[in-house]
């Protein structure tokens, strides 16, 4: 009898909706458990790292990794999944770009932390105490882990054979994933896996509601404006990121009557999601003259934050520059 | 099939022009250490015969698959490798070329070493970008040798003539029952004894009679879809009520009950609903205003050869042409009504309508009298609706109002030599050969100059008309009555330009007239291949210039013909379906409407038209996913370029 | 040869315009330093975004995006597309902590080069003083 | 090879680890638990529009996006001085109605409730849901895995998404109820209803019944004297969604009530060096350090608290469940950490029957669904109950409503000090000659499960990979013992 495949499940810097969302494909989970051995999901099984340690170097089949790396621990869990898989995938948008945590990446930890234990409101810290990496306590050394100066997709840390996009993914979406990988008939390295090869506008039911240009005179917030629900989101001023965003979500936010914010991230010809997403929403502005594209574009007030909202830290430039040394 | 990139790199000395400053030793040993680099070599003159064998001889000894020239600009030689590489048998879009000439050597010359290693980093990069191109092939379009030529003016005539005459089809598409323009309706053309129609009739009886020129009189283009080469223009006839049975008898006009004011004379007189435009309208019938006709059918009763025809209806075709000639012409200013006195009073009229009164076969037969009477002082005020004179003013000069005034007031004094004349002027702009004569002979003439810098004004009284003015010589406060007023107004781009321009994709300048592909290079191109811009629908010209315009645009269609088809550099824009949305954005990005959205069973993919790309690339920076590209200009092939700006990346 | 700082520069230049007034600037044996990297477009209204900052991140201290005047564009009006974009990332980069005068759009005709050569001793020694961008990119110190 | 149970439910939550220090006899000392991850939220959303804050919020869990959703939301109506119109709060009540139910569900049957359902006492591999189903009967596994379904694809079809939510805004939600789903939440309505209906007797057959179940709930080992704190809404019922904060005194008396929106005068948090878990405490009474009692400000939440601080249920089903709790064991307030449990179950009914009341409202199609905002935003705060208590959203804008600051204070920090009291008493009870056994773990676990924390709200952190780790250090400070735990528990906020 052959051996089935071995699958791994494990999460680094995540909310647990990844892990919710596994979940979620409910019933044929069930069929999963038929075809595959879950060797390691530490939400669900008893389990001790050594086992995994005591593996033979590509033992596992696949490993899917949620989270993006926030603290060392989750460095030092992926690379020891990555000797022990065969294939490793990033499951979700932290891990494969860092998702929205990755926006830590605009400040650097210090600030972090400061504001958490010595600025909000609540805290009431007369001693300035700041959590730390070692604290003695009646001669004991009490450790905490500490945060590395960048949230990182996985794919920085280890080298990722598939994308799995979402925040988080769908059960769909999922769940055509897991048949890719079961399938023997796998896609080259770094394919994305289980969504659309298109972007969201193809499975979006208001593309054909388009005009035949698509020009943005007025930008609106989504508090500013009750939208008429029959026609495309992007062409009444709300910054609908669908033509940017890969599909396979169904349009879900879209038939909420809200726009895309662009969790399952860049397609594959696109290196730079918020770069791109920025040109093609500058390309489209209306406008010839300096002030009137000002003015646009001050209607948005944190480009940086809505182009980027999931995938900063794997963008070009990852984050924050360092200060200038004076 | 995926070929393992092989890349030779070769660096011109340009003589002493680029080894002067810089060390092409160094640089060739350095590229040699460059990923994908299996040759580097340099030579005295990479363009000259031996210089241009070495590289074909490299290519087959190294098994060249890529090659990058380093000399000078490309727009010197990037002709001249590509077909050395094509020689050798690789595709000549295989080639790229760094410009280490202009861009290094020359500009560094002060600073050898450091032009020595930017030098090395554009061939970095460019070997970077080399690696990751693709053959192209060049993209060819077959030529329809027909030409529609849309406004029936002097210069649509004389563009129609030209290429009628070099044996292509043209078509001729005039809105008006007539062509002719606004220069048949121009009195005593300057430097000549001619009236405008007398100098254009043989002109337009040649356009009419031509064999390959058919004429579409109360036409309109109301469609056009394809590109250079091959256009499919739709043309909308509306009816004239009018057949070639017609013999001018004119017995119809004189039982018409319906009199509106001639717009051929500029309203000076009156014509009846059925009329001839004027004396010499090709086609020569009389034509029926459908706005003014209350079809009450008199005119039936007495047209004997039985040419009208009430029930005529209007109808549309289908037009392939090769190119398309636009000369839709101008319109003159049209002051509003109260500026200088416009409209008030029926002493002020306009440049347009003196050319009428002055013209021997105008409404007063070339005598100067305003309701049966002559002035006897005539003020021309300059420069209305031109350089900003007043609120409504246009911000450029016209150019051919000075000398069309000048001319007449030297044409009153001759008939009328008691006239005082008064020209009231910003700028007299007598440019050219010819036209500061009229300026001398004006002045010889006792024509009063009055320079203005603030706006002058008309006070329309009882007694008659006051100008005032004040003079910018003398610096005083002058009021000047006079019996008439004259105003030399401009030229503007016809109101139905937008109507055109909703047909035919050209841009337009703010001052509204339609833009050419170069003001100075490319004066009768339009920036999409296949469109030419005649006369003053580009911008103010004079007769002589329109013609010379049209002649132009003719010299260029048949170019274009005489070749039989088109090349296109393929450098287009072209769409993965794959992977393409259908979001529509990178529509709106193309200035010529190369891009639609075709469907693809139930769902929408874009689609470029290649033969109107003009490869701009806008709508690959803007294509939100990627599906987009531009070939030579992909993103992988530019990312690679950039990625290898400094040595830890690209080397 | 001093250790000075010698910035690089990134110059997306369209072909009809602003890379015909590199060459005149050439032909006329203008001097300027010898900071920038030509990159080609047929016109700037090709240059993503993503260009950009991939060229900061590989070693650029400044990019010059540079096309034909306003109204001028050979494409009718590809640069106007280069100022949205441009103007839009110009504010990005502020969140990103790089400098916004280390990106600049300039419009420059063939005729230009006069003008080419004021922009690049300008922007050189605007960026001179900024200093190097690319070590304050690098992820771990 | 081994046998594979997914168990969608056995969640391990968190980096949990726990520091046993001994005294010189080998019994502890003093136990800390260490919460190791911090993320930022506050900080990140600085500079974002605050129309962003429900949905970037709600990745602070993907277990419970609705909570941080809602509350979100509601700070924003508060920010923008936007009050939604009647359909819209409905609608925002009935999804949130909906997820409570589905939280609570899966807690009882899948993470914490197998404890007592198949016994403190079975082998610790039978505490699951298959134990669950081994005792009760098949037929329960498929309901909970079906009611899961139901719920979690209601909310999908309601709120755009059930795992990180999209309809809120200031002023409404984004999306109406059709006719046609609204005669679907009829039935599921009925569904909701007689499956907690349901669960109830569950826990009564096969907890109540059983003397030691109940003695356990009961026992000191368990009891902590603190004060409560949740939302009751104008008649002092439970409500989740909106109300105002009650804290009672541990002997019950009302001790102070208050608007959310001035939770700063009522609520401080302390921070100590050795966990990024901050520990909120009742201004008012002041931090006394870890004990409990009157005197010090420690306070408790979650549906325990709930219902100790309120004077009723709402709804006639849940009232009778309620009175028979307090009633069995002796009157509010309740001090014992595993009443959570029947409290939860309770709060299920609740949750059902509303989420029946509100699918039978004709008013929940209505399509006036938003209110446009027209004041100058400057700062706003938003309180709801969350599965695991008290959760305040509180967020200051610039004049364009851009995120100047933002302060979260979240359920599960609530309840950090009362949870470190707990771990520190089962390590003074269990830890003996410095030997740490099996029973230590369990009874760690099952206080942690009751509370159903979750420290990736807590610290805003990420619930980690690592299981509980107990570390046991000597006098000298040296580490004599490790013992690594997966807590199939419950944090799950």
């Amino acid at each position: 009898m052959m051996d089935k495949p071995k699958i791994a499940m494990y999460w680094c810097a995540s909310c647990g909706g990844c892990e919710e969302a596994t979940v979620d494909i409910a019933e044929r989970i069930l069929e999963l458990t038929n075809l595959v051995d879950i060797v390691f999901w530490p939400i669900a099984l008893d389990f001790k790292e050594e086992d995994v340690e005591n593996l033979p170097d590509g033992s596992i089949t696949a490993s899917l990794i949620n989270g993006g790396i926030r603290v060392t621990e989750n460095e030092r869990m992926v690379k020891l999944l990555r000797a022990k898989s065969k294939i490793v995938v990033a499951y979700g948008a932290c891990s494969a770009w860092g998702g929205i945590p990755g926006l830590a990446n605009l400040y650097n930890k210090e600030e972090l932390v400061s504001l958490a234990y010595h600025e909000v409101p609540s805290v009431d810290n007369p001693k300035n105490v700041t959590p730390q990496a070692t604290t003695v306590v009646d001669g004991v050394k009490l450790e905490l882990p500490e945060l590395l100066p960048r949230l990182l997709p996985i794919d920085r840390v280890i080298s990722v054979d598939y994308y799995v996009p979402g925040c988080p993914p769908t059960a769909d979406v999922t769940w055509k994933a897991i048949q890719t990988l079961l399938s023997g008939n796998l896609p080259p390295k770094g394919s994305v896996i289980g969504a659309s090869e298109k972007a969201l506008c193809d499975e979006c039911p208001l593309n054909e509601t388009k005009p035949d240009k698509v020009l943005l005179q007025d930008l609106k917030r989504p508090h500013q404006i009750i939208p008429d629900a029959t026609k495309c989101l992007l062409t009444q001023g709300l910054l609908c990121l669908g033509p940017a965003t890969r599909g396979g979500c169904g349009a879900l936010c879209v038939k909420a009557r809200m726009p895309c914010t662009g969790c399952f991230g860049p397609l594959d010809r696109v290196t730079d999601y918020g770069a791109k997403t920025a040109s093609f929403i500058a390309s489209i502005i209306d406008f010839q003259n300096q002030d009137a594209i000002e003015d646009l574009i001050d209607k948005l007030p944190d480009p940086v934050g809505t182009f980027y909202r999931y995938t900063l830290a794997s963008s070009i430039l990852g984050g924050k520059a360092r200060d200038r040394e004076s | 099939m995926i070929q393992e990139p092989r890349v030779g790199v070769y660096i011109c000395h340009c003589g002493m022009n680029i080894a002067g400053t810089i060390n092409v030793r160094e640089v060739v040993e350095y590229c040699k250490r460059l990923p994908h680099v299996v040759d580097a070599n340099e030579y005295i003159f990479m363009c000259s015969a031996p210089g241009q064998n070495l590289i074909k001889d490299s290519v087959n000894r190294c098994n060249l698959n890529r090659v990058v020239v380093a000399a000078c600009s490309p727009t010197m030689h990037e002709a001249t490798f590509r077909s050395s590489i094509r020689e050798a048998g690789l595709n000549p879009y295989l080639l790229e070329m760094v410009n280490i000439r202009e861009h290094s050597a020359w500009v560094h010359s002060h600073e050898k070493r450091r032009a020595t290693e930017k030098t090395k980093d554009l061939l970095r990069m460019a070997v970077a970008k080399a690696v990751l191109l693709e053959p192209l092939e060049d993209l060819r379009v077959e030529v329809q040798p027909t030409a529609l030529v849309l406004g029936g003016g002097a210069a649509g005539i004389r563009a129609s003539l030209d290429l009628a005459e070099r044996g292509y089809k043209v078509r001729l598409i005039e809105k008006l029952p007539t062509i002719g323009g606004k220069a048949a309706r121009l009195g005593r053309v300057a430097h000549g004894d001619r009236t405008g129609i007398e100098l254009l009739k043989p002109l337009m009886d040649s356009a009419a009679s031509n064999q390959n020129i058919l004429l579409h009189v109360n036409s309109e283009l109301v469609g056009l879809d394809g590109s250079v080469g091959y256009f499919k223009a739709r043309v909308k006839r509306s009816p004239r009520f009018v057949n070639e049975r017609c013999t001018l008898c004119d017995k119809c006009v004189q039982v018409c009950p319906v009199e509106v004011p001639n717009e051929y004379e500029f309203g000076l007189s009156k014509r009846k609903a059925i009329y001839l435009p004027f004396s010499g309208a090709r086609p020569h019938l009389m034509a029926i205003d459908p706005a003014a006709c209350n079809k009450c059918g008199e005119c039936l009763k007495v047209c004997e050869p039985n040419a009208i025809e009430l029930d005529q209806q209007g109808e549309e075709a289908e037009v392939v042409a090769g190119a398309i000639v636009l000369a839709t012409g101008y319109e003159p200013y049209d002051p509003p009504p109260g500026e200088f006195g416009y409209k008030r009073s029926d002493k002020v009229l306009t440049l347009f309508q003196l050319e009428r009164l002055l013209d021997p076969a105008g409404p007063t037969k070339g005598e100067l009298k305003l309701n049966g009477s002559r002035p006897r002082s005539l003020a021309f005020i300059m420069c209305v609706g031109s350089l900003g004179t007043t609120a409504n003013a246009h911000p450029y000069c016209s150019r051919m109002c000075c000398a069309s005034s000048l001319k007449n007031m030297i044409r009153i004094k001759e008939l009328y030599p008691d006239t005082e004349i008064y020209a009231i002027y910003k700028h007299i702009r007598t440019y050219g050969r010819h036209d500061e004569k009229l300026y001398e002979q004006a002045s010889a003439n006792l024509v009063k100059f009055v320079i203005f810098e603030k706006t002058p004004s008309v006070a329309v009284t009882p007694d008659g008309l006051i100008v005032g003015v004040h003079d910018a010589t003398i610096q005083e406060d002058l009021a000047i009555p006079v019996d008439a007023v004259v105003l030399a107004v401009g030229m503007s781009p016809t109101k139905d330009l937008d109507k055109v321009r909703a047909v035919v994709k050209v841009g337009c300048s703010p001052e509204g007239f339609l833009r050419e592909a170069h003001p100075k290079l490319r004066p009768v191109e339009a920036p999409a291949d296949g469109i030419l811009l005649a006369g003053s629908v580009t911008s103010p010209k004079n007769m002589l210039e329109s013609m010379m315009a049209g002649s132009a645009s003719a010299a260029k269609v048949s170019a274009l013909f005489a070749n039989g088809e088109v090349h296109v550099e393929p450098i287009i824009a072209q769409v993965t379906e794959e992977f393409c949305s259908g979001c529509a954005i990178c529509i709106a990005m193309c200035p010529y409407g190369a891009i639609s959205r075709k469907k693809v069973g139930e769902k929408r993919v874009a689609e470029v038209d290649s033969a109107l790309c003009k490869a701009c690339g806008a709508c690959v920076a803007a294509c939100p996913s990627g599906a987009m590209q531009q070939s030579g200009f992909k993103d992988t092939q530019l990312m690679a370029q950039i990625a290898a700006i400094s040595e830890r990346r690209g080397g | 040869m001093s250790d000075e700082f010698e910035p690089k520069i990134a110059l997306f230049a369209c072909n009809w315009c602003t890379y015909a007034a590199l060459d005149l600037a050439g032909t006329s044996r203008m001097k300027y330093p010898p900071s920038f990297r030509v990159i080609k477009v047929m016109c700037s209204g090709r240059v993503d975004p993503q260009f950009i900052l991939e060229a900061f991140k590989d070693g650029a201290d400044g990019v010059l995006v540079a096309g034909c005047h306003l109204g001028d564009c050979h494409y009718i009006e590809g640069n106007f597309k280069a100022l949205r974009r441009v103007t839009l990332l110009k504010r990005m980069l502020d969140r990103f902590g790089i400098e916004r005068e280390r990106l600049r759009l300039e419009w420059i005709s063939a005729s230009e080069a006069k003008k080419f050569v004021e922009v690049a001793k300008e922007m050189t020694e605007q960026i001179k003083a900024l200093g190097p961008l690319s070590p304050r990119l690098e992820v771990r110190a | 090879m081994k046998e594979v149970v997914i168990n969608p439910i056995t969640r391990l939550e968190g980096h949990g680890k726990i520091v046993v220090c001994l005294d010189d006899n080998g019994n502890c000392d003093r136990a800390y638990l260490q919460v190791p991850e911090l993320r930022g939220f506050e900080k990140f959303a600085e500079g974002r529009p605050a129309e962003d804050m429900p949905q970037i919020t709600s990745r602070i869990c993907g277990v419970c996006p609705m909570a941080h959703h809602m509350a979100s939301t509601k700070a924003l109506d508060d920010l923008f001085k936007v009050e939604p119109p009647l359909p819209a709060k409905k609608i925002r009540e009935l999804v949130y109605n909906i997820f409570m139910l589905e939280d609570h569900a899966v807690h009882v049957f899948i993470l914490g409730g197998p404890d007592f359902i198949v016994g403190p006492t079975a082998p610790r591999a039978e505490r699951n849901i298959l134990g669950v189903i081994a005792k009760v009967g098949r037929e329960v596994g498929l309901r909970v895995i079906d009611l899961r379904k139901t719920l979690r694809k209601t909310n999908e079809m309601l709120a755009g998404r059930t795992i990180h939510p999209v309809i809120g805004l200031p002023g409404g939600v984004s999306r109406p109820v059709s006719l046609e789903e609204a005669q679907e939440l009829k039935t599921i309505g009925e569904k909701a209803v007689d499956f907690s209906l349901f669960t109830l007797k569950v826990f009564k057959d096969f907890v109540l019944s059983k003397k030691e179940y109940v003695d356990l709930i009961t026992s000191d080992a368990y009891t902590h004297q603190t004060y409560y704190m949740g939302l009751v809404d104008d008649k002092g019922s439970v409500n989740f969604y909106d109300g105002k904060v009650r804290v009672v005194r541990p002997d019950g008396v009302e001790f102070e009530k208050f608007d959310g929106r001035d939770y700063l005068q009522h609520l401080s948090e302390h921070v100590e060096p050795w966990t990024y878990m901050k520990f909120p405490y009742l201004r008012n009474v002041g931090w006394k350090g870890f004990v409990d009692g009157e005197a010090s400000g420690i306070l408790s939440v979650a549906p325990l608290a709930r219902l100790n601080v309120s004077d009723q249920m709402a709804t006639p089903i849940a009232q009778k469940a309620y009175e028979e709790m307090f009633r069995i064991l002796g009157g509010k307030p309740v001090h014992h950490t595993l009443a959570n449990h029947w409290a939860r179950v309770i709060e299920m009914i609740y949750a059902a029957e509303r989420l029946r009341e509100l699918a039978n409202d004709p008013e929940i199609t209505d399509p006036n669904i938003r209110n446009l905002p027209i004041e100058i935003p400057r700062a706003g705060i938003g309180v709801v109950e969350a599965p695991r208590g008290t959760l305040i959203h509180h967020y200051e804008t610039d004049q364009r409503g851009v995120i100047r600051k933002a302060n979260l204070m979240v359920a599960t920090q609530h309840n950090s000090a009362r949870i470190a009291l707990s771990v520190d008493k089962a390590a003074r009870n269990y830890v003996k000659n410095g030997k740490i056994d099996d029973g230590m773990l369990n009874m760690v676990e099952m206080a942690f499960r009751a509370y159903d924390p979750c420290n990736a709200c807590g610290t805003h952190s990420l619930p980690g990979s690592m299981p509980l780790m107990v570390y046991v250090y000597n006098r000298n400070g040296e580490l004599v013992e490790t013992v690594s735990r997966n807590v199939p528990s419950t944090e799950r906020r």
